[in-house]
């Protein structure tokens, strides 16, 4: 019985959410707003039971002398708390200037680690054919390098500006940098509207099949 | 048509920068419009972009540095007042003062405007009101100047010399690398910036540095006056005639605009319609072309004999790291291969290190756990969302060697293959660092489409095997499907992608041929 | 070079460590270089980007309209690694405060991590403050939607569908969702300014925007509108920086074809 | 004397938050590059402040919530009748989540309305693409014809059909993403890596001080 229920309860708020593609409707907006307050109900449960109950609060309650340094963090949220409050507002900076402080290392480390040191690495290529594996893979590993290379160049913002030396070697560079972007979003697009098309085709499956039984 | 100060090159009328010469376009001689922020050529009095007026017409436009100049004197003089000071004396003088202005202005308010207030239509003030509280009067804007434009200024400039000019460029501790800076740059507050602020302002007329521009208000700049003149108040007089005036015959361009918004909506329904078109009839038909004609790749097919030759009771270890985003990819193929996973009566270890993944993937490992007849926690264990990312598959790997888990896995034993499910690369890239290379395990991955350019060379490499066998997207899923001969969602699907790519490529041809023939018919699409 | 190697070695520094260190540590002395060069010969010319010069037009027509403009910071939040692509969103949300301010109409802000909130907030009364509104901005002016971004996206189409928004202004770190509010943006006809670094959604981006910030350009925000020195002396220190990717790569090729 | 105290106030309100930032992120960054566990252990207790500042934060967001959608009900303001739907779900859950995140409230609603609108909305991307392919994917300049190109060969390259039209395409479509869009790619992921590590390390040296709020000018 209450499996038919969230079939129907499913089925008809698919529906509704459909219903906006021929117009924007008060059941829609109700939908949406419906959607809106759960999904920040359930981020706060989830917040509470998974992060402020079991890393900060229930160290400090059971263990506060073994457990001091969560202290900081209690003291940040309390600093993040006077922020609600125009006067004590300056206070908050500290807990915010902690959060900037931590992601701009974080930011700084991640690109390090995760895109820039392995993309420049990958991007040493052999064009020789000997070594590349033949003359056809030496070919493409040289448009990979040029192609690199021109989307780089494209993104210049100082250099390159006409009158300045070098510059008709950037600009150069940078058509062909502007080419292989599109190129590039244009495979992007290609490539990624197949997931699109198949989180709809999972839904109407759901709406044919599991629900309306039309499918064997 | 804008020329550039510096090289002269001709622009767009609504550049900030020469495209020449990367300058900033007319920044500090002319007037800035407080309408649309466009930059003016000094001496205009009529905004070139808007319209609308730049000087009260009161005032002839040469009068205009003369009296921004003194703007700034007042301001500085006001900055130069002790900090206490300032606050109570000055202000309530300098409040008086604008209130007087300011019911000065009240009392000249056109009648028309005072009618005006029932009646409905877009220029009525009523309507910008229920936006923003705020709207001081019923002026029209560029008649009305902020009450505390004096005290807005000397704020603005005191702003400039604490944080601006003394502590925006270099913070305090970097102050000492440079040896050749003035003294005193780091005090917050207080005399020693005065000079140059007052130099600052004065420089409005000439040049400026970049920084304080920032920080007084542009549209004060061309608003020195606070009374209007009668010349002003005969042309808000002349405003509300035209406002009062029966609407003219707009009725060519409202129906057609009504037939614009029709056709459009009309465009998208058909559009809307094809695509769903394309997905349901192919699932009700229940066509099998793909099934018949689909080619199996051998990198699939490695993947379905890596999980083919596992002997049974096996543990297998799974990390579903995909979002909602890819989740239309992904599902399919975690189906495909659970199916033959638990076929080879294999025991699977469910792990995400997104949360977002162990959520998604809770829904479908029950499912097909519950095909076939999968006991949680005996045959399978849903870890779900494991934290520390960056560290999280190592952790997990050496997690399984311990005790604890010596009744599910076998004490110190490895799981005998691990299966990655990545939407993004860098998930897979965490596995096999830390994973796959220093400990050596068999992998295989599915991986979404756009993920696979990253993917297909861990694969390739023949000398280290670092990845068994690897599916990509949809696509993939459905191969797995059709090689195992067990059809199923994603080989369904792929009738329905078929018909809505073709779809999509006609959309877009028809998309330019009424581009291009609008274009033809010198209508700008 | 053996004791060198011994010392890494016994301080936990790899060779991947070493090579990263390597790569972070000029940016610190150009960045102080380029910035004191700025300051002694003025500025750079910059090459357009028709993003920026966009903003500045949309806010002047959404003035001219009467109606807000909606700006967002992405999806992501501070703290975490995309803390600069929020950064960036959030010096474009100071620049478009300060200008429509200036007019009269605050702008539209929503925030998708909750810990963009205090720190929008702050931009916005900061601005307020600025342009003469000493009494501080209304509270919904800054909207915390939700940390789900499919809930946020929904949000943001109600706004852009019903808070009488003229432009759309959108740039920080976004996942597939951009799309479901940029086309309700498209439909309901407003000038929108899209920016992301993800190489997945941009074309996306591309497509359903009338202006895009492609990657790298949305760093650029404070050196664009706000004309900061820093950021001015940032985009140096990233073009010198290129400069050197470039040549490490062409070194890189060159030594690989030739072993 | 008071002008003084005033100063060095105004003076440690803006660097206490500078310092703090500086240092924190400052021994986070080395984290990145030393493998010793004192470092390591400092840094991961740090990255788990940031994750327990948030999620407090997430606490603060709910009350903006709250906040504008009461008042928003309050005033009357257009559609103030789907802010009371807000309001009241949010608030269910909430409540019932309150002693646990498995109660039976919170999870039916997770399962019965939260997912299948999520589920719903997000699908709405297909026909989104839709109509940003019609209108987006047209033929302005020469640059653009290589977009539209590009995309309607990896389109077709990609499902089976596309061995229909012809053996070549798939073949191409690999191509391309193999050399040209990885090139791309490539180069945009470079250059926003070099745009992060710039604007982080701006942060780090206190250029920029996007912490220093209105504390400072509303004195």
């Amino acid at each position: 019985m209450s499996e038919l229920l969230s079939v129907w309860l499913a089925a008809i708020l698919t529906l509704i959410v459909y219903s906006y593609l021929l117009g924007d409707n008060p059941l829609y907006r109700l939908a949406q707003h419906v959607f809106v307050g759960s999904s920040v109900g359930y981020a706060v449960v989830v917040v509470l039971h998974s992060v402020l109950r079991p890393r900060l609060v229930e160290p400090l309650l059971q263990d506060a002398g073994a457990n001091w340094p969560y202290l900081l963090p209690l003291l940040l949220c309390l600093l993040l708390l006077t922020k609600t409050r125009g006067t004590t507002a300056w206070l908050g900076n500290s807990a915010v200037a902690f959060l900037f402080g931590v992601g701009a290392a974080l930011a700084i480390g991640g690109a390090l680690l995760g895109s820039f040191l392995p993309q420049i690495q990958a991007s040493w290529v052999s064009v020789s054919p000997s070594s590349a594996g033949g003359r056809v893979a030496a070919a493409n590993n040289i448009l990979l390098a040029v192609g690199t290379i021109g989307t780089l160049a494209y993104f210049y913002f100082t250099m390159g500006v006409r009158g300045s030396p070098g510059s008709g070697l950037v600009r150069f560079a940078s058509t062909v940098g502007r080419w292989v972007i599109l190129i590039t979003f244009g495979a992007i697009f290609g490539n990624r509207v197949m997931a699109y098309v198949s989180l709809l085709i999972e839904r109407v499956y759901f709406l044919l099949g599991d629900w309306l039984g039309l499918l064997g | 048509m804008m020329t550039c100060p510096h090289c002269g090159a001709a622009n767009k009328p609504d550049s900030r920068f020469c495209g020449e010469c990367g300058q900033p376009l007319g920044v500090p001689q002319g007037v800035t419009c407080p309408m649309c922020d466009t930059p003016n050529p000094p001496g205009v009095s009529v905004c070139t972009k808007c319209g609308a007026q730049l000087v009260p017409p009161g005032l002839s436009p040469t009068d205009m540095p003369l009296e921004a100049g003194e703007y700034g004197e007042r301001a500085a003089a006001a900055e130069a007042q002790p900090e206490g000071a300032r606050e109570p004396a000055g202000d309530s003088r300098e409040l008086e003062e604008t209130e007087a202005a300011i019911g000065a202005a009240e009392e000249m308010v056109p009648p028309w405007l005072k009618k005006l207030e029932g009646i409905p239509g877009e220029e009525t003030p009523a309507e910008l009101e229920e936006e923003d509280q705020r709207e001081l009067s019923e002026l029209p804007e560029w008649l009305e100047v902020p009450p505390d434009l004096e005290e807005m200024l000397a704020e603005a400039s005191a702003t400039a010399s604490e944080e601006e000019v003394a502590l925006a460029e270099i913070p305090s501790w970097l102050q000492a690398l440079r040896p050749d800076q003035v003294e005193g740059d780091e005090e917050p507050t207080g005399a020693p910036g005065l000079a140059e602020i007052t130099g600052l302002l004065k420089g409005i007329k000439g040049t400026l540095g970049i920084e304080p521009v920032v920080a007084i208000p542009r549209r004060a700049m061309p608003l020195p006056a606070a009374t209007p003149s009668s010349a002003s108040y005969e042309k808000a007089e002349l405003f509300g005639t035209v406002v009062r005036e029966a609407a003219r015959p707009g009725v060519e361009v409202a129906p057609r605009r009504r037939v614009e918004t029709l056709m459009a909506s009309t465009v998208r329904w058909i559009i809307y319609l094809i695509l769903f078109a394309g997905v349901a009839v192919p699932l009700l038909l229940g066509s099998t072309w793909s099934e018949a004609n689909m080619p199996v790749t051998s990198a699939t097919a490695a993947m379905y004999e890596a999980v083919e030759a596992l002997p049974a009771d096996s543990v297998v270890l799974i990390s579903h790291d995909y979002d909602p985003g890819s989740a239309g990819e992904m599902v399919p193929q975690v189906e495909a291969v659970l199916h033959h996973l638990m076929e080879r009566q294999a025991r699977l270890i469910n792990v995400s290190l997104t949360p977002e993944g162990s959520r998604l993937a809770r829904q479908v490992v029950e499912r097909v756990a519950e095909e076939h007849g999968y006991v949680p926690g005996e045959d399978y264990l849903s870890l779900g969302y494991v934290t520390g990312v960056e560290a999280a598959p190592r952790t997990i790997v050496e997690e399984l060697r311990s005790a604890e888990w010596s009744g599910f896995v076998g004490t110190g034993q490895d799981p005998s293959l691990i299966v990655e499910f990545a939407g993004t690369p860098e998930y897979l890239r965490l596995w096999l660092e830390q994973v796959q290379g220093p400990y050596g395990l068999p992998m295989v991955a599915g991986v979404s489409a756009t993920a696979d350019p990253y993917a297909r060379p861990y694969y390739r490499n023949e000398a280290q095997r670092q990845l068994l066998g690897l599916m990509t997207g949809l696509v993939g899923a459905a191969e797995y499907e059709r090689h195992s001969g067990e059809a199923g969602l994603a080989l369904a699907s792929m009738d329905s992608q078929s018909v809505v790519h073709v779809a999509m490529v006609l959309l877009i041809m028809v998309g330019n041929v009424a581009y291009f023939g609008g274009r033809l018919r010198g209508k700008p699409s | 070079m053996e004791f060198l190697a011994a010392v890494f070695r016994d301080l936990g520094i790899g060779q991947q460590q070493a090579l990263m260190f390597a790569l972070l540590l000029p940016f610190f002395p150009l960045l102080l270089i380029m910035n004191r060069r700025i300051r002694e010969k003025g500025r750079p010319q910059l090459r357009s980007i028709p993003g920026y010069d966009a903003v500045q037009e949309y806010l002047g027509r959404a003035a001219e309209s009467g109606r807000r403009v909606h700006v967002s910071m992405g999806t992501g939040g501070i703290g975490a690694s995309v803390t600069a692509e929020s950064l960036a969103g959030l010096t474009v949300l100071e620049h478009i405060a300060a200008h429509a301010l200036a007019t009269g109409l605050e702008p539209v802000v929503t925030v998708s991590d909750p810990s963009l909130l205090p720190v929008a907030q702050d931009v916005v009364q900061k601005a307020c403050v600025a342009q003469g509104y000493p009494e501080g901005h209304d509270p919904a002016c800054v909207r915390f939607i939700s940390s789900d971004k499919v809930a946020y996206a929904a949000g943001v189409g109600d706004i852009l569908g019903h808070a009488q928004v003229a432009a759309n202004v959108m740039v920080g770190s976004f996942g597939d969702e951009f799309l479901l509010m940029s086309e309700v943006g498209a439909r309901k006809g407003l000038v929108q300014v899209g920016g992301a670094t993800s190489p997945q959604i941009l074309p996306f981006v591309y497509a359903s925007t009338d202006q895009t910030l492609i990657g790298e350009e949305i760093f650029a925000a404070g050196a664009y509108l706000l004309g900061k020195t820093s950021h001015l002396a940032s985009l140096a220190t990233q073009d010198w920086l290129r400069t050197a990717v470039i040549f490490t790569i062409v070194v890189g090729i060159v030594v690989r074809s030739l072993a | 004397m008071r002008r003084i105290a005033q100063a060095v106030g105004v003076g440690l309100r803006r660097s206490i938050p500078m310092a703090l930032a500086i240092a924190i992120g400052s021994l986070v960054l080395v984290d990145f590059f030393f493998d010793q566990p004192h470092i390591n252990a400092l840094g991961s207790f740090f990255v788990e402040s940031v994750v327990i500042l948030v999620a407090f934060a997430m606490i603060l967001g709910l009350l903006n919530v709250l906040v504008v959608h009461f008042r928003r009900i309050w005033k009357r303001d257009d559609g103030w009748y789907y802010s009371i739907a807000l309001v009241s779900i949010a608030l269910v859950v909430v409540v019932a989540g309150i002693p646990g995140a498995d109660s039976r409230v919170v999870t039916w609603v997770f399962d019965n309305v939260q997912f299948p609108l999520q589920a719903a909305t997000f699908s709405l991307l297909a026909f989104f693409v839709a109509t940003a392919a019609y209108r987006g994917l047209r033929l302005r300049s020469w640059e653009s014809v290589a977009f539209v190109v590009t995309a309607v060969v990896v389109l077709i390259g990609q499902v089976p059909v596309g061995r229909y039209v012809s053996e070549l395409l798939p073949q191409i479509k690999d191509w391309i993403l193999n050399v040209p869009s990885t090139a791309g790619m490539r180069g945009i992921i470079i250059g926003v890596a070099l745009g992060t590590i710039a604007t982080g390390v701006r942060v780090l040296t206190g250029f920029d001080r996007p912490y220093s709020g209105e504390g400072d000018s509303t004195q």
